[in-house]
Order: structure tokens, then C-alpha cells, then sequence
């Protein structure tokens, strides 16, 4: 999925948190000249912003309040990042929930990127509820615009966290659609448009893609700084592996990536602070150090 | 008679608000058409158009050119069971279920915390599962006037399985196609840039579903940050948004989205943004409603003592020397 | 499956284009999305985009900021076996049957005089009945990406038996309730007062479902009395009507709705509004082809030597000096 | 239906086009404070316009072009009625066409007025086709807006000349509904809005209304210069008589009328000018006369 590119001759960091790799890695994944509808900020929003910056310039970024093709005022206020004034700074055009959703459903927004909660074998998602719906455990913020997005983009490229609670055989609610049971025609069976559906995953240590025969999640890389058990490890269910049988394994951030990511995107670092590890590499060899230790050793 | 029938091939299991586009109707022609002054306070027009056990929607939310105060205006008067439209909203439902107000939602997006969890759990407040788009379309289908409409999504979900949604035999091509009801709210609650006495109003910058609802909804508030005059309507008729002859009511509240955002005019106030999130989380949110709701007599107070005028000064001088470009007539 | 079913009380006989979302979604997929030039002339356009056998709508009329050029290089081009969605339309649908480019129209309103009764009872002519209301409602689903969509008027007429319309038992309120048939267009002419290289458009003034046909349909072609910059739309991105991705050709043409008004720039040639009239009432449609459309080379050549630049200076002087309001970012 | 009003008293015209006339009885319909969707121009305008201007200041006048509000720049350029600058001047919205096809589906336009070409005695009206549809006959305009205004407006005013072949026992096309065969709830057994229809008939002539019962056209008033043996006999089926058989007769034109109409609305003549009679009172006396005569007659 991720082949060569200008990352791959660029020089490479040496230090950065799993949540910055997790957006360059989903930054390389975007294709240019494609319109992207990304819900809400965090790493899909940053992901997409990335990726314009550097690799995809004619990447249009549509948001769920119909903000069309903005070039936004970054960084954004704490939590704004959906009909304020500088995520839809200089845009195209502006229109309306319902008339962005006309353009999806009619086939004009191409990728949708989303984080998510949960994910089991075929891309589905809850958002919802972690427990027995209704009777026990919590809620969640609901579908949002999720749903729609992975019902009606044509490809979806989905975030998460790589935490074994987090890849489960079976959601315990769908939120938002992957394929279903996996049957073919699953999703054109309950109304979904043709050709839709999840088309890569992105966690902070590995990529995923889907079999397009069983569209069960398939493993194709893994970052740098892991090992294939650790990744499956972390999981609740067993991915199935590349058609050739070979792992491979993902650059890591470049400088000019980290460097861009940090001065105008996550400026006050409140999104990357939230993540849980910093890796460093030292010599040959990279290491996972804990959020306060890494602060000391991180350059910026 | 074609002796012909379409097969409802499933349905969710969700109640939803009763449709009827010709009980709607009735509604709609008693309301007034000429142009009569319907300025009036927040404390009134909510006292005067929001009943206990109406279905209730707000465009936008807590962050984003919402009805804030009207929002507070409901909670102060401790209106009850109310059945909300929950979508593309952000702190709103939390606050109006701790504050007893609300025991039904509709659900798109929302933040709840440990209080939601709660009353979902105890059985204080039903919620039925939708998606933001899913909730507009509802609203749109209102706004037309037509008792259902077609969508792409929901299908597959369980939230599907908690909703009014139904998988038909498609008309026309055959293939399944997901049907949602209407939805003509009691009351919708609306924020806007600029309004006339009459209630035409504009807005600038994207919309939710601000025409939708007020179109669909049968009683219609409207707070806007500047009264002008009708003359200004007139002369540019491209830019009104909303008619006139949906408004009930017209409440004139600058910074009536505080602690939101309206574009153009003032930012988000970060910490305030930043403290009632904590308290959703935190489940401290009846800490918050007695600070800034219940303990103000009305937002005048709230924002002249609790909010200051230094605050709202930075706040209008950090929305105006940036990314304001689009919010003007 | 539920086992339930819905009755199909009614259903009329008239042909209608072929309704496939997922088809239509094919299309959409393969067009640009990135910003790239479309600027050409409307010989290009309309060679490149227009095909015998299209199912083409064109929005407003030979009145009203109507593609009133591209009208005519259809004609000129010689179209042939066009399938017309002739919505509050006039003169256009018969100037394109007595041209010879037209032989299927969906029928809202047209002035049509002896040559289309004459072509529809020679058979040379098939048409189908709906209202303008039912094929803007039609276009709305288009756009929509659905299949159908309700509606509350068309029932119980003799254009519902000529149509595609069903009537069918409500899914919601149980009662009888009519649906039309989505209509993707093969092709979409549209003026517009502004557009960029890419497409963008506003347009000043009511719509009559511009924005609708531009997405609903395969391909569109723009033309604009002003090309102006994409940094104006970024300046003032709510006026935006019209997003570029939809848009496949852009035709800088000042005078483009000639004879018609486009409001706030130049008034219409009553003096060709009648003539134009007096040729359909009085038969002589081909006359008048010949001698505006046939005889010029282009609408370039149409409006210097023909109509005359102290004509059309005239007509924008009567539309500038008054009622102007409104029309301008 | 037309009772005593501000015209009653006022001073009346000697001389007058019958589509004056015709004009004036229906502005003196328009009842204040309700909104009026109106179909194009001629009559149906003019009568709203008048009434506007003189009687129901509060009346919100509403085209199918979605133009809400306007004070229209008088006079329009020939022909433009609809979608062009100056019938949409001063409006308090402009909106589109699906938007204003909203608002009447939703219930906010109470009253629509309409010409038409033929009309049968339960308000079924025709403006398709006269002759065998498709076969023999004459091809006309088409419903265009009509439909949805008879649809679904809440009252629905009809002006047509009164001719023996446009009062037809049965309409040859039905373009736009009346009440259809009549039968209690035909039309909402095909999906029409409850609680609709045609209200009143305004002819050169006469004017009608619907027996509330069985929905068939009732003569109500008759024009001065007309008897009632004229009125019926142009036309081809027998109306209903009013409930307490009393014809009333309708007032003619005041001069205010008739000053404001051809000084602001039909300056130039042309819609007055399209119909064939017009009406001079000598002494007590009133009389038909040519056009051609007329002209001279006409203080105007």
C-alpha cells in the first residue's frame, strides 16, 4: 500500500511519539487530486493537512458542516475544529450538512479518514457503547458523522489507537459500517452504496488493509519499532497476513514531516501529549520511553 | 389498485416522533404571515414557546454559534421531559439531562460522561440511535413537508435497530433502500448573525440544518447577535436565510453564543470550553449549572459579572484580526 | 425480513430515464477533483459534452439568465435525439424540436405553438407529463444520490398517468402518498452571473434548480457572463452555488442568457422576446433559427453584428440604472 | 363571499375593460395577513398586486421562483413576470424553487391564484391539452406551476374569461387538481395535502365558489352588465345556485381601481388590451362595445 516516496531518501527523525507516526504513516496513504471528508480534527484532520503540505497538494479537504476545499488558519482553538471560522478559512465554498452529505451520497467526496474506538475482522466500528448496550458499561459520542462517511465514501482510511481491547472479534456496537458479516453484498443488502467501504487502518504500530475476497483486516506493515508479535499481541482477533507472506516494515517520520507537524499543525503538542509513548531511536536501535522521561529527550 | 406491493424487508425497533406532514400543516396555518414585531427576552420567549414534553432541537452547539443562551434559559426554568434532537451537538444533551430537563434524545454526536452513561443505564432517558446526516435528513424531510425519505447510510448499524428507520424494496430499481421519518420538532432553537424584528434572519458561514429546522419545526426562537432593520433584508434578499413567518419569536442576545464561537464576530472562549468538557467528564456538570446557570438571574448577568467585559473584548478582538473574512453582508 | 409489505396503489405508464444511484456514483468517481483549468469556447463545450441521445436540462429559460448560447450551439451543432427536461422553460424546448435536436421531453411548462402539437401527433415528439415543481423535486433526489423521494402534489392529475410517478401506501402515516423518480441528467447548461477556471459559480438572485441539476447531472457546462478569480470565492466562500468538482467545461460569455435578463447586468430584448414568441404562435420557428442561430457562425459573431453593441449597451444601461439591488458580492 | 368593503362606497368607474373588471373582483377577494403563491403574471398577479395596494396592505405576496415578499418594480418589461429583476425587487428573500415548493408543502402559503384555459365543475383544471390528448387538438402550455399551487395552497382562487368551451362538464386533460370526481376525501386518497382545493371561480362574468358538500361549482354573483341567463349560457354545464338562491350582483370597478391599475400595473395596455369587450355605462344603462370603439370611449 505504502511504497516508495519522497519520505523514503528523506532524512529521518530520531525521536517522535506513536500518535506523529501514526499521521505520517495515514499522511502517506493519501492519494492527490482526491477529495477527502474527514470528521472532526485529531489525526485523521492532521493526517489529510499533512499530506497537502507536503506530498498531495491538489488534496480537497471537505468537513461535515460543508466546508469545501478551506485552507485552514492553523492551529485551531482547543476543540474548534468543525464550523469555527478557521478550520473553514478559505474555502472553496461553504454549504450545509445536508448539501455535503448530497455530494457524498451522489459520489463526490472519494476517502474518508476516522478514528474510532473499536474495529473488529471487517471494519466495523463502535462508537457508541463499550459494554451491553444500555445495561452496563459506558457511552460513547455516537456515530457522529462517522456513519456517514463509511457508508457513502468510497474508500475509508480508519485511526486507532493499537490496543488489544480495541481490535475485538465482534463491536460491541456498530456505529458506523465496515462489511458487516463479511458475506458479499453484505453492505448493498441493507442499502449501502456499491464499492464502498474501509480501506486501510492505521494504528500506531501497524497498517492494515482488507482482503478483497473475504474483506477480513489484513496486516501488511508494521512500524520500525515493534515486532510482528507485539502487534498481534495487541490484538483480540488474528489479522490475516500480506498475500505474499511478507510483513514489511514502515519508515518512520522524516524530519521535514515532524518538523511541519509540530510548528503548524499540533502546535501546543495537546494532541501527541495525549498519546502514551515516545519511541527514540539510539544507534540501531529504537526504544519506548514513557511520556516524562521523553519530553527531557525530545528535541522540540 | 396495481395489485403490486413493495416488501419492508426490516425496521428498527426505535419509537420516533409521530408523523403527519397534514397535522403539521394545521399547525402552520395558524401562524401569523403578516409582519408583526416579535422581539422579546430570552426569559419570555422561552417561557412562552417551550412547553414541558416538547420535542426540541438547536442548530450547532455549545461550541459553534449555538443557542447558548437560550439553551440556559431552558434549564433555568427547569422545563421538563423533553425529547431532544441530539445531533452534531457537543455538551448540550449532558447539560439538559442533568439539569432533569430531558428523557428522550435522538442521538447523532454528542459528549455525555459519566451522567449520560447513568441515566441511560437507570432508564431516566430513552435514547433512540441515528447519525448527524440521518438526523438532517430527518429535519429536511420535516422542512419539505413529506412523511419519510430515502438516505445512502444507516444501514447495517445498530443504530438501525434503535431508530425509525425501515429497509424497503426500492421502487424503482429494486435494490434495498433505507427509508428515515420525518421529523417536525415541537420547538427548534436557533443562533444567528443578524435578525429583523419580523424574525427574517441571516446567518454567514456553513450551516447544520439552521433552515432546515426552522422550516420543520412548529414554534421557532431566534436569537440573533445584531437587530437590523428590515430595509437591509430587502435590499439584499440573497443572504436571508430564514422567513419570516417561521419565527415565533425574536431575542436579541449578543454574545448569545458564548461560550461558543461566532464566526466573524468572537471566539470560543478556551477556558470556559475547557471547564464544562472537565465537568462532563468529571461528572461534576450540576457543579457547573449552579455556577453559571441557576446562580445568574438571567446571561445578562452571567455575562457582564461571572464572564466580564475584558473577556468579551479579547474574545471579539481574537475572532475580528483573524480568518473573518465571509461573515459580512 | 419482517413480512410486512407496502401496497403499490397506483403507478403511471410514462417512460422515464433509467434510475441507478450506484451507476450514477460510477460516473461521479471518474470525474477530476483536483483544480484544473476548463475554460473553452461553447463550440468546445458543447461538441466535447453534449451527445446525440443525451438526457440534457438547462436552468431558468430563454427569459432569465438562461444558457441561452449554449442553447443555441446545441442547435447549431445539430444535435440530434435529445431527451429534454423542459421545466419552467419557454421557447427552448420548441426551438430544439423544430431544429431537429429533441425527440423525448418531460414536460413542466413550455411555450410550444404548432410545431410541437404537430410533433407530437406525427409522433415525431414523445413526451411525458409532470409539473416544474415535480421535475425540480426529481432533480432535488438526483442530487441527493437516492433513488426517489416523495412529494405532495402530482396526484390524482392526467400528468401522473404520463409519468413515472407511483403512489404508494406510506410507510410512516399508512396513508397514500406519492413518489417520483430520481433524474440524473446526461447533461446540465447553466449561466451564471461569476465562475472561476475550475467552475466555482455564484449566482445572484432566485434559483430555479441550478444547484440541484449541477449535481444531479453526468456533465456540466458553466457559462459565465464574468470569469473571476479563485481567491474571490476563498474571500467569500457563501456565495459559492456551485462547487467545481461538478463541473466539467466553463464558458466565458458575457451576454450568454441573450435574449433574457440576467438580473443586475442587462435587461431582455423585448423586441426579440416577441419576435421569438411570434415565430413559435406563428409557426415560423425555423425562420428564426435560420436567422439568429444557423446564419452566425457563433453568439460571437450573433451579438456584434446582429444584435449590435449599442443594443446591448442599452440593455445593460435598463438593468443597471434600476432594481439592480442584490445582485452583487 | 364578497361582502360590503372599502370599495362599496367609493366612487365608480364609467368605463372599463371586462379583464378589469375581472381583475378588481379578485383583488377584492384577497384576504390580509396570508400569503399569496401566484402563478406568473396577468390577472392572478394584478389582482394580488391591486389588493396590495389598496385594501390588504399585510398580504405577503410569493412567486414560483421562490422570490418571498417582494414590492415589485412596476411595470415589468413584457413577458417577465417571474425569475427577473424587477418582479423580484425589495424582496425580504430570495430563495429557489424546491425551497418555495418547501414552504407550500410545509403550510406557510395559504392562498394561491390561478388562470387557466378550462375548467369543469369540480375546479379540475386543464392548461395541457385541448382535443384528445396526443392525437387531435391543441398542445398548450403545460401545468408549470399550477399543479403544486392547486395541490397544495390552502385556498386556491381560479380566474378564467367566461366562455361556454371553458366551463366544460369534463376537463379533456386534467392539468392541475380541483376535487377531482368530487367524492369526499378524492384527494387525499391520491396523496394531496388534507384540507385543499379550489375556493373561488373568477370570470370576466361571474364569480363561483365550491358547495362544501358536494364540491361542485356554485354561481354566487354575477357582473351589472350581464344577466344570468347570459352567464349560464356561456356555460356547458349547469353551476349549483348560491344556498339561499340569491344571485348576488358584484360591484364594477371604483375609479381608484382602476387609476391605480393602468397607472402602475397595466401601463402599457397590454394585458387590458388582450380581451375582446369592453363595458360603458350610459346613464343607468351599461353596454358592451368593441375594442376598436372602446379606445375612444376609454378615459384613459
Amino acid at each position: 500500500m505504502i511504497g516508495k516516496g519522497p519520505w523514503s531518501e528523506a532524512p529521518k527523525a530520531a525521536s517522535f511519539a506513536e500518535r506523529e507516526f501514526q499521521v505520517c504513516i495515514a499522511a502517506r496513504l493519501v492519494e492527490d487530486r482526491k477529495t477527502y471528508w474527514v470528521a472532526g480534527g485529531g489525526g485523521p484532520m492532521y493526517a489529510v493537512l499533512l499530506a497537502k503540505r507536503l506530498y498531495t497538494p491538489d488534496v480537497i479537504y471537505v468537513a461535515e458542516d460543508g466546508v469545501i476545499g478551506a485552507e485552514p488558519m492553523l492551529p485551531f482553538d482547543p476543540v474548534m475544529t468543525l464550523a469555527a471560522a478557521r478550520p473553514s478559512y478559505r474555502a472553496l465554498m461553504w454549504s450545509t450538512m445536508n448539501g455535503i452529505g448530497d455530494h457524498c451520497a451522489a459520489g463526490y467526496l472519494d476517502y474518508g479518514v476516522l478514528n474510532t474506538l473499536q474495529i473488529d475482522p471487517y471494519g466495523n466500528l463502535n462508537s457508541t457503547w463499550l459494554g451491553t448496550y444500555g445495561v452496563e458499561g459506558r457511552r460513547f459520542n455516537g456515530p457522529g458523522g462517522a456513519d456517514t462517511i463509511a457508508a457513502m465514501c468510497r474508500r475509508v482510511v480508519l485511526m486507532l489507537d493499537h490496543q488489544r481491547r480495541k481490535f475485538v472479534p465482534r463491536v460491541d456496537f456498530i456505529s458506523s459500517p465496515g462489511y458487516l458479516d463479511g458475506s458479499p453484498g453484505a453492505r448493498e443488502r441493507v442499502g449501502l452504496p456499491a464499492k464502498t467501504g474501509p480501506w486501510a487502518v492505521v494504528t500506531n504500530w501497524a497498517l492494515f488493509d482488507f482482503d478483497e475476497g473475504s474483506r477480513h483486516l489484513r496486516l501488511r506493515a508494521i512500524a520500525p519499532f515493534v515486532t510482528l508479535d507485539q502487534v498481534l499481541a495487541e490484538m483480540s482477533f488474528k489479522p490475516l497476513m500480506p498475500p505474499d507472506g511478507k510483513v514489511q516494515t514502515l519508515e518512520p517520520p522524516t524530519e521535514q514531516e515532524l518538523t511541519i507537524f509540530r510548528t503548524e499543525m499540533d502546535v501546543s503538542g495537546q494532541f501527541t501529549d495525549t498519546a502514551a509513548h515516545w519511541i527514540v531511536k539510539e544507534g540501531e536501535r529504537w526504544s519506548v520511553v514513557a511520556k516524562e522521561q521523553s519530553k527531557k529527550i525530545s528535541p522540540l | 389498485m396495481t395489485g403490486k406491493s413493495l416488501r419492508v424487508l426490516d425496521e428498527g425497533q426505535g419509537e420516533y416522533l409521530s408523523v403527519d406532514p397534514d397535522q403539521f400543516r394545521e399547525w402552520t396555518g395558524r401562524k401569523e404571515r403578516a409582519l408583526v414585531a416579535k422581539l422579546m427576552s430570552p426569559a419570555e420567549a422561552v417561557s412562552r414557546f417551550v412547553a414541558d414534553g416538547d420535542y426540541v432541537v438547536w442548530e450547532t452547539n455549545y461550541l459553534n454559534r449555538g443557542p447558548a443562551t437560550l439553551i440556559r434559559e431552558v434549564i433555568r426554568q427547569r422545563k421538563q421531559r423533553l425529547w431532544v434532537g441530539g445531533k452534531f451537538t457537543w455538551v448540550i444533551v449532558a447539560m439538559l439531562v442533568e439539569a432533569g430537563c430531558c428523557d428522550r434524545a435522538d442521538l447523532g454526536f454528542f459528549v455525555g460522561g459519566p451522567a449520560v452513561t447513568r441515566a441511560v443505564i437507570e432508564k431516566k432517558l430513552k435514547v433512540y440511535e441515528y447519525s448527524n446526516l440521518i438526523m438532517t435528513a430527518r429535519l429536511r424531510a420535516g422542512a419539505m413537508g413529506i412523511s419519510f425519505i430515502p438516505v445512502r447510510s444507516l444501514g447495517g448499524t445498530d443504530n438501525f435497530k434503535y431508530s425509525g428507520a425501515k429497509l424497503l424494496e426500492d421502487p424503482y430499481t429494486g435494490k434495498p433502500t433505507v427509508v428515515v421519518p420525518a421529523l417536525n420538532p415541537d420547538v427548534a432553537l436557533i443562533h444567528v448573525h443578524q435578525a429583523d424584528q419580523y424574525g427574517n434572519a441571516r446567518i454567514f458561514g456553513t450551516t447544520i440544518t439552521d433552515v432546515e429546522s426552522a422550516l420543520a419545526s412548529r414554534k421557532v426562537i431566534v436569537s440573533a447577535e445584531e437587530i437590523i432593520n428590515t430595509e437591509e433584508f430587502r435590499h439584499k434578499p440573497g443572504l436571508t436565510k430564514i422567513p419570516y413567518y417561521v419565527v415565533d419569536a425574536v431575542v436579541h442576545q449578543p454574545f448569545g453564543a458564548y461560550p461558543g464561537e461566532c464566526p466573524g464576530l468572537y471566539s470560543s472562549d478556551s477556558n470556559h470550553v475547557v471547564e464544562i468538557l472537565g465537568a462532563i467528564n468529571g461528572d461534576r456538570v450540576k457543579q457547573y449549572l449552579d455556577k453559571w446557570i441557576y446562580g445568574m438571574a438571567s446571561d445578562e448577568q452571567m455575562l457582564i459579572e461571572r464572564v466580564g467585559t475584558p473577556k468579551l473584548r479579547e474574545l471579539q478582538r481574537r475572532a475580528t484580526t483573524v480568518a473573518a473574512e465571509g461573515y459580512r453582508a
